[in-house]
């Protein structure tokens, strides 16, 4: 009686549990639809199976590249929930919204179950063993050049045995592509400080000065940045931080900064010379390098009153050390090498190299550290492509067809390749033009390690183990599928692993000594390597260079205004969507993006002023034009963003992935303007300039926002106050 | 010694009446005025009370006694019904908050008061009733019927009286 | 029965709560949320679908405003945005708030039930027991908050909710819930109680850290502190203590202060006298910039 | 323009009024054909949401509550009436009720009957409704008898049996005739059984009295109490807009008031239909109406009373919530509703219009009409402009199964009504005799003080 809330609970958990068991019906998960599986009672269950308790495996996350390890709740042979690892140095225990939906990744529906094999417009079910034969016979017939493979970011073994498997036959055309990926900036950072991706310390940071740099939304390791930069508010001994955002679009980031300063789009690196100038601590090359950049110019080129950039200067002046990150707003243009230099250079100015710019450490297994995914790549293989120079392509964790440029027509020019092999997940826009699709294992059910881009402490490998067993029968690991493709080719070398885990776990075991289990024996070693789902290494020490040549720094000065096409598209990357390759995931779909509080739709964001200008108002259904072509979404009247530009969430407006991103928004890649920078030949992704004109529809836009417009209207809701109303010293 | 039954019929009240007058002052045996006569009317008359002089009614107390009861039961069980309830409090208030509980005693209250009332009424006006031996429909409609009760040797002076008093209709209950 | 009973123990009925009713004990489950740290990425919220089995309805039924999330996160821009004397831009930033069942010591939903299906549970909790629920919808009518939330429909029967695999997600601890009843926040009670439930074979209770909450658990920022009120270890504890933000009061003594003190512990609309067990923290911005 | 007569003949009353008991014409059938259809539109509906879930009727968070509260709201306001003319009236002794409160107290049970109904379509789990009820149980589970739909549910069935009772009691004199003038059929075995073999005796006529005196009575408290407690569903909540202090006697008067616009125009129907010139006279028709008007400036006075009230306190919400009345998305609405409720009964104070049968009948409809939109003024703005920003919400525009619902529902009254007048009789017989018994002493004594004059 005292507590009769928690006896009904009680009474509702054994409804809610039995409820569940009857759904899922046994361990065994093999052909949930067709009804093929038998039920195992759960005595006969594998000993680590106990009714109604949850046991916990390591395992790492693969919804992005950042290498969170994950935890995954496990009752009754099913994943539950994923929850952060705490022993990640990368994490902590912690977790993003597009981690948590990882499950939905695993359990999605519209997974692709058999090896499909194209027939005219359809495809027909076949077995592996006839896949494996196909793949042989064609390969057979062409030599090594005729031969592409992409894939996203991959690392570890399955890059070893990927690698091993191009050279096989010869291929040296291995596209690692990113829709998303840093690759100006890494380039940018070679030159200044002479590492691709140094380790940024934001929570040491007094000031962090951001251009576009999106660190708590999307930007290399969110969930790190996040928890380095709770540390950074709360500051040491009450001094908290400060963040100052610049970018021409609103980002998350953005909306969690003390000042947030919207600039022309592009002008990222004249802001940054400026503000060296304002300092005016710069010396000899450097100072004369900025000499032009004073207040009046960059005022008037960057479209920041003076007084704020001295302010910034002040401010940066007065705290230190600070930080300074160049993020995908500063790199997205044809001159983005140069804003992301001059960016790094006042990070140089400011002395922050060293304190908040430290040398991350290299994993000292070159062979496994991560194959780097850029869009550079995209251009060489979309141009391969055109020319016919590609017979055979594989595709694996891309999706090219989708996020490729509409101006560089790739779903034609893949087509033009006469065999196509899609390693796939979901029925996505590629594997639709695919001619062989093969199904690959969830995250969830495969093996594999790997290595994060982004290294925190040390250097780790983070190990990927099946939280459950497999839901289709017929679905396999990429690691499978290759060391299979492989014992093709070099079947005596591989015949002693009869399948990636033996390889993986003999790999790890040969290595022992140098991954921490010197005198451990293998099972040990093993099982503790598993249990632990990291492996921490001190890793190879790299030194930071010490000072950047200023001498290739030049910045376009004004750009001249397109009277065809006034406006600048600003793709912006939905902090749960991401490239696109999530939309499928519900969870996330149904997640608002937390600017708009809009979902299940894309939508155009306009300045007030601007939409005012346009008679533009809410819901509007609005053409968006640039000179690749056109798409149609409504428009959301939103003050976060620069008058001359408009900005469209990336992610949806997808063709195939399933009902749950199926026929949702539109693509911005589709009038995507295909411009590189000019130095990395990255895709400069923010170049595009369109124009903007109603249709006449509207809709009422789908979002949590209500009519009062995110205002808080009488009673205190979410309070603020300024810092020096505050005394943080005291606080828990 | 059997009696038997008169039904006299009249036009108007008036005569009803003196009927009823005559049949006071006269002494006639065998006939009892107060236990032996009904008046049956179609409406309801103020006059008959004084004629036949006051008679009591009981439903008053009947009602008294409902409402108390209806009242204290609803106290009672509400009250008693939350005091269940004292692991889970609710808003914050009393567990046996009193301003509703009054609200529901009230209801309570009228609702014991109407039903006993009701029911009071049944019993003191004997409904339902068994039909007496003679009636006459006219009675619902307009007039006023004086039903007797009387020993046989009385029978005949009763008639008397009646048609005196131009009774459109007497009716005689069939003889044994 | 109850005659006797009530004359025993009137006293004891007649406690009016939190005000003058004898503390918790000893459990008091309440909440902490940082707004300066909190950056508003929503993970809190997937994490409570991931938790809970919320229903995703899909953007028909959003658009009918029938989404089921426990926990939304709310974002506020300036007052002055883009009005008269007022910046064009959030210069800023925007504000970010997470709001989820207050769990209130003195809920406005609980009294008006019909059938008592959402009661004050003895930890301190804002109970909802959905088989008591007849779906009269008067809590939410009455809900300063508005964060209880109805199933409009039979969402495990509705079409792509949760297909066959998707239901092997679904956390056999807490129950599916089907049409017509009210359902809301319950600050993870499945945890809660798995986690008395071990600490009470151990003959002890439930320390701090050893149940979290899942929006706590997933918090990139760690902006989510969550635990017993009355255990002094408690980090909820401590921030309550050091903000002066007392429970069982609708005004604040701190500021009835001149001058305000230099705290920022506040809870969301206390003048309605709700007495809410989450206190938020307010959001800092630099004043030198 | 002619009263009651004295000298009517007391069985031309009984034989007027058993006409209207007599076999239907054509167009009573068509009629009740047409409730029958109505009635079906909403259990179609109710079976659609059913199956279902509430989301068809289109609600939302935070717009939980919709048309079915407010239907139900002036269904219970209607019944006041009933009870207004039968028994207080009565008390106040005022003869002209005599011919027409039987119909008006049918009109109370059967609207209470109806907003029964609304209460079980409102609730998500209708299968689940005895959990509301306080039945003992060995789990020691029971309602919350804090919270005001509860007190609801209590006072609606304490007011529905006790004016089901007063109905029948009333009537048992009036039984007792149809027993006596019909000689065949199901009807003659009804009456019979119903009259409780009822003769008119004195002692029966005596105990008669007081009884229904005594009933009278309790309904008058009870009537205003039923009221005041749906007023308190919203006065008791702390929504802006509904948490105001003059709710009670507001709601009481738009009871009383859509009650009588109702009463007006089923006098007028049942005057045309049954003939009833005899006994539903103008002069009655003509009292009915200037008590309309008062009321009708009562509710309009208690209007302003609350408008004023939120508008010169400092509760910013309630106020937003009056603005938004005026001015948002419902103002076509809630201006109907004034002009309706305050301005139409305007009319009714001339005297040209008092007996218009046409105008009083487009009136009473109108009125009725502001009194819906009144009702659902009070529900729906509250929720789409709380006291939480966040959750104001585009408005949601009810479903065609929220129509149906209302639509329905005037189906089902008229269904009963029709059965109701077509099998007991809808004027009070025995009364209207006493009514012409009392004129007619009256005049005699008129008389005799002439005579004793000269």
């Amino acid at each position: 009686m005292m507590d009769s809330g928690f006896d009904r609970r009680d009474f509702l958990k054994v409804m809610g549990w039995s409820g569940a068991a009857v759904a899922l019906s046994g361990c065994g998960n093999t052909s949930i639809e067709d009804g093929k599986e038998t039920v195992a009672p759960y005595v006969e269950a594998a000993d680590y199976v106990i009714p109604g308790i949850g046991v916990y495996y390591n395992s790492s996350c693969a919804q992005c590249d950042a290498g969170c390890s994950i935890n995954g709740r496990v009752r009754e042979g099913r994943v539950l929930k994923l929850e952060g690892n705490p022993a990640s140095a990368i994490n902590n225990g912690r977790m993003c919204g597009l981690g948590q939906a990882g499950v939905q990744h695993h359990y999605n529906p519209d997974r692709v179950r058999e090896p499909l094999l194209r027939n005219g417009d359809k495809g027909e079910t076949i077995t592996w063993d006839k896949a494996y034969e196909l793949i042989a016979e064609k390969l057979s017939s062409v030599d090594g050049e005729e031969i592409a493979f992409v894939s996203g970011g991959v690392s570890g073994h399955l890059k070893v045995l990927l690698g091993n498997y191009l050279s096989s036959f010869g291929c040296k055309n291995h596209f690692v592509y990113e829709a998303l990926a840093p690759g100006v900036v890494r380039a940018a950072n070679k030159k200044s400080y002479g590492v691709e991706m140094p380790r940024y310390n934001i929570d040491k940071a007094k000031v962090v000065l951001s251009f576009g740099a999106d660190f708590l939304g999307s930007w290399i390791s969110p969930v790190h940045f996040s928890q380095q930069y709770a540390q950074f508010r709360k500051g040491t001994n009450g001094q908290r931080g400060t963040l100052i955002q610049v970018e021409s679009k609103m980002t998350l980031t953005g909306a969690n900064a003390d000042r947030w300063v919207h600039l022309r789009p592009g002008t990222e690196g004249i802001l940054a010379l400026g503000i060296i100038n304002a300092l005016g601590t710069a010396k000899g090359d450097i100072a004369a390098a900025v000499a032009g950049y004073d207040r009046a110019f960059v005022s008037k080129e960057t479209g920041v009153p003076p007084g704020q950039i001295d302010k910034i200067a002040a401010l940066l002046k007065l705290r230190s050390p600070s930080l300074v990150l160049a993020g995908s707003a500063a790199e997205g243009y044809a001159h983005g090498s140069q804003n992301a230099e001059a960016i790094n250079l006042l990070n140089y100015v400011l002395g922050n190299i060293g304190k908040t710019i430290e040398a991350a450490a290299a994993i000292p297994f070159p062979q496994m550290a991560p194959a780097k995914g850029n869009t550079a790549a995209l251009k060489t293989l979309n141009d391969g492509l055109a020319a016919g120079k590609y017979k055979v392509l594989f595709n694996y964790a891309a999706n090219p067809v989708f996020t490729a440029p509409g101006a560089m027509k790739f779903k034609g020019n893949m087509a033009k390749a006469d065999f196509k092999v899609v390693f796939a997940h979901y029925f996505d826009e590629t594997a639709l033009q695919a001619d062989l699709v093969l199904p690959l294992d969830s995250a969830l059910e495969d093996w594999g390690t790997h290595v994060p881009e982004y290294m925190v402490e040390g250097a780790q490998i983070n190990i990927q183990q099946p939280l459950m067993e497999k839901i289709h029968a017929n679905t396999r690991g990429m690691g499978d599928i290759l060391l299979a493709l492989l014992k093709q080719r070099q079947a005596d070398e591989y015949k002693n692993y009869e399948d990636y885990y033996a390889y993986l776990r003999a790999a790890m075991l040969q290595n022992k000594a140098a991954l921490g289990g010197v005198d451990a024996d293998d099972d040990t070693f093993w099982n503790e390597t598993l249990m632990n789902g990291i492996v921490k290494l001190e890793g190879e020490a790299t030194a930071l260079s010490g000072k950047p040549n200023v001498a290739g720094l030049k910045l376009p000065t004004l750009m001249e205004n397109d009277e065809e096409y006034p406006l600048h598209l600003i793709p912006s990357v939905n902090i749960s969507l991401r490239d696109g390759r999530h939309s499928n995931q519900p969870w996330l779909q149904e997640s608002p993006d937390p600017l708009t509080t809009i979902v299940w739709d894309s939508w155009v964001e306009i300045h007030p002023k601007k939409a005012a200008e346009l008679h533009i108002s809410e819901g509007d259904i609005v053409e968006i034009t640039s000179k690749t072509g056109s798409i149609k979404t409504q428009a959301y009247l939103f003050p976060g963003i620069h008058p001359e530009a408009i900005s469209i969430p990336i992610g949806q407006g997808h063709e195939a992935l399933g009902r749950y991103a199926k026929g949702y928004g539109a693509n911005p890649f589709e009038i995507m303007d295909a411009i590189f920078d000019e130095e990395t030949g990255e895709l400069a992704m923010h170049e595009t300039r369109v124009k903007i004109s109603k249709t006449g529809q509207k809709v009422i836009v789908v979002k949590d926002e209500s009519a009062a417009g995110a205002k808080q209207i009488r009673e205190k809701i979410a309070g603020r106050v300024s810092t020096d109303e505050v005394d943080l010293s005291k606080e828990v | 010694m059997s009696k038997r039954h008169l039904l006299a019929l009249f036009s108007n009240f008036d005569e009803a009446e003196l009927v009823v007058q005559e049949l006071r002052t006269t002494k006639i045996d065998g006939f009892n005025v107060n236990d032996d006569m009904v008046v049956k009317s179609a409406i309801e008359h103020p006059e008959v009370e004084e004629f036949l002089g006051e008679k009591p009614v009981y439903v008053q107390w009947f009602t008294l006694f409902g409402a108390t009861m209806g009242g204290l039961l609803g106290f009672f069980l509400i009250s008693g019904a939350q005091a269940n309830f004292y692991a889970q409090l609710k808003g914050g208030k009393p567990i046996v908050p009193l301003p509703p509980n009054f609200v529901l005693t009230y209801e309570m209250f009228i609702l014991g008061g109407v039903f006993i009332t009701v029911l009071g009424f049944l019993i003191c006006a004997g409904l339902p009733a068994r039909r007496s031996p003679l009636y006459s429909a006219n009675v619902s409609e307009d007039q006023i019927g004086i039903l007797v009760k009387s020993d046989e040797i009385a029978t005949d002076k009763l008639k008397e009286i009646f048609s005196k008093h131009q009774a459109l209709e007497i009716q005689e209950e069939a003889g044994k | 029965m109850s005659v006797s009973n009530l004359l025993e123990n009137w006293s004891q009925f007649r406690h009016a709560h939190p005000v003058d009713d004898k503390p918790h004990d000893p459990y008091k489950w309440a909440m902490s949320i940082d707004l300066d740290t909190c950056s508003g990425c929503n993970a809190c919220s997937v994490a409570c679908y991931a938790e809970n089995n919320l229903p995703v309805v899909g953007k028909e039924k959003y658009a009918h405003g029938q989404v089921m999330h426990w926990m939304r996160i709310e974002h506020y821009w300036d007052e002055n945005l883009g009005e008269e004397g007022g910046s064009e831009f959030p210069d800023q930033g925007a504000q970010f708030l997470p709001m989820m069942c207050q769990q209130c010591e003195a809920a406005p939903c609980e009294t008006v039930c019909p059938v008592g299906a959402t009661n004050h549970t003895a930890d301190g909790l804002n109970s909802q027991i959905y088989n008591r629920c007849i779906g009269s919808r008067y809590c939410s009518a009455n809900c300063p908050y508005k964060v209880r939330y109805f199933n409009w429909y039979d969402y495990p029967s509705t079409d792509d909710v949760w297909p066959a695999e998707m239901t092997q997600q679904l956390n056999p601890d807490v129950t599916v819930r089907g049409k017509g009843v009210m359902e809301k926040c319950t600050f993870c009670i499945q945890r809660l109680h798995a986690a008395k439930v071990t600490a009470k074979n151990e003959g002890r209770i439930v320390r701090e850290g050893e149940v979290q909450v899942a929006c706590q658990q997933a918090c990139p920022t760690n902006a989510i502190s969550f635990g017993n009120l009355l255990d002094p270890e408690a980090r909820v504890h401590k921030q309550w203590k050091a903000q002066q933000v007392e429970l069982d009061k609708d005004k604040q003594l701190k500021d009835e202060k001149e001058g305000g003190t230099e705290l920022r512990g506040y809870r969301i609309l206390e003048s309605m006298r709700p007495y809410p067990s989450v206190m938020y923290l307010e959001r800092v911005r630099e004043s030198a910039i | 323009m002619k009263d009651i007569r004295e000298d009517i003949a007391w069985a031309k009353i009984n034989q007027d009024v058993l006409k209207s008991l007599e076999n239907p014409r054509k167009l009573y059938w068509w009629i009740l054909f047409g409730a029958i259809a109505m009635l079906g539109i909403a259990v179609g509906c109710e079976v659609y949401q059913y199956n279902v879930g509430m989301g068809v009727a289109n609600m939302d968070n935070p717009h939980m509550w919709g048309l079915y509260i407010a239907t139900f709201i002036f269904w219970i306001g209607m019944s006041h009436s009933g009870t207004l003319l039968s028994a207080i009236l009565h008390l106040m002794h005022a003869d002209w009720r005599k011919p027409i409160y039987r119909f008006a107290e049918a009109m109370t049970t059967f609207s209470l009957l109806t907003a029964g109904l609304f209460v079980a379509v409102h609730i998500g789990r209708v299968w689940q409704i005895y959990y509301a009820l306080p039945y003992p149980n060995d789990r020691g589970l029971w309602p919350n008898f804090q919270s005001p739909l509860l007190w609801d549910a209590m006072a609606i069935f304490t007011y529905l049996s006790s004016s089901i009772l007063f109905l029948y009691v009333g009537m048992i004199p009036d039984l007792a005739i149809c027993r006596d003038r019909i000689h065949a059929g199901w009807r003659k075995k009804l009456y019979t059984l119903l009259a409780l073999g009822w003769e008119g005796t004195d002692r029966q006529w005596r105990n008669f009295r007081v009884t229904y005196l005594t009933i009278a009575c309790f309904l008058i408290p009870l009537a205003v109490s039923v009221h005041s407690i749906v007023a308190s569903d919203f006065g008791m909540s702390q929504a802006p807009g509904w948490h105001v202090t003059s709710f009670p006697p507001y709601f009481v008067a738009g009871a009383l008031y859509s009650g009588c616009a109702a009463i007006i125009t089923l006098f007028i129907i049942l005057r045309y239909v049954f003939r009833f010139e005899e006994y539903m006279t103008l002069p009655i028709l003509k009292k009915i109406v200037r008590l309309t008007f008062a009321i009708a400036m009562v509710w309009t006075y208690l209007n302003a009373v609350e408008f004023a009230s939120v508008w010169y306190s400092h509760d910013e919400a309630s106020k937003d919530v009056l603005i938004q009345k005026a001015s948002g998305t419902y103002a076509p609405f809630w201006w109907a509703m004034i002009f309706c409720g305050s301005v139409v009964p305007l009319v009714l104070a001339f005297k040209r219009f008092q007996t218009n049968i046409p105008v009083l009948f487009a009136v009473s409809l109108l009125l009725n009409l502001g009194m819906w939109l009144e009702r659902w003024m009070i529900v729906a703005p509250t929720f789409s402009h709380g006291i939480y920003p966040w959750a104001w919400d585009h408005d949601q525009w009810p479903s065609f199964v929220q129509w149906g619902m209302v639509f329905g529902s005037f189906g089902w009254f008229t269904l009963l009504f029709m059965v109701f007048c077509k099998v007991f009789p809808s004027v009070s017989m025995y009364e209207v005799k006493e009514m012409v018994y009392h004129r007619s002493l009256h005049l005699k004594k008129g008389k005799a003080d002439e005579q004793g004059a000269h």
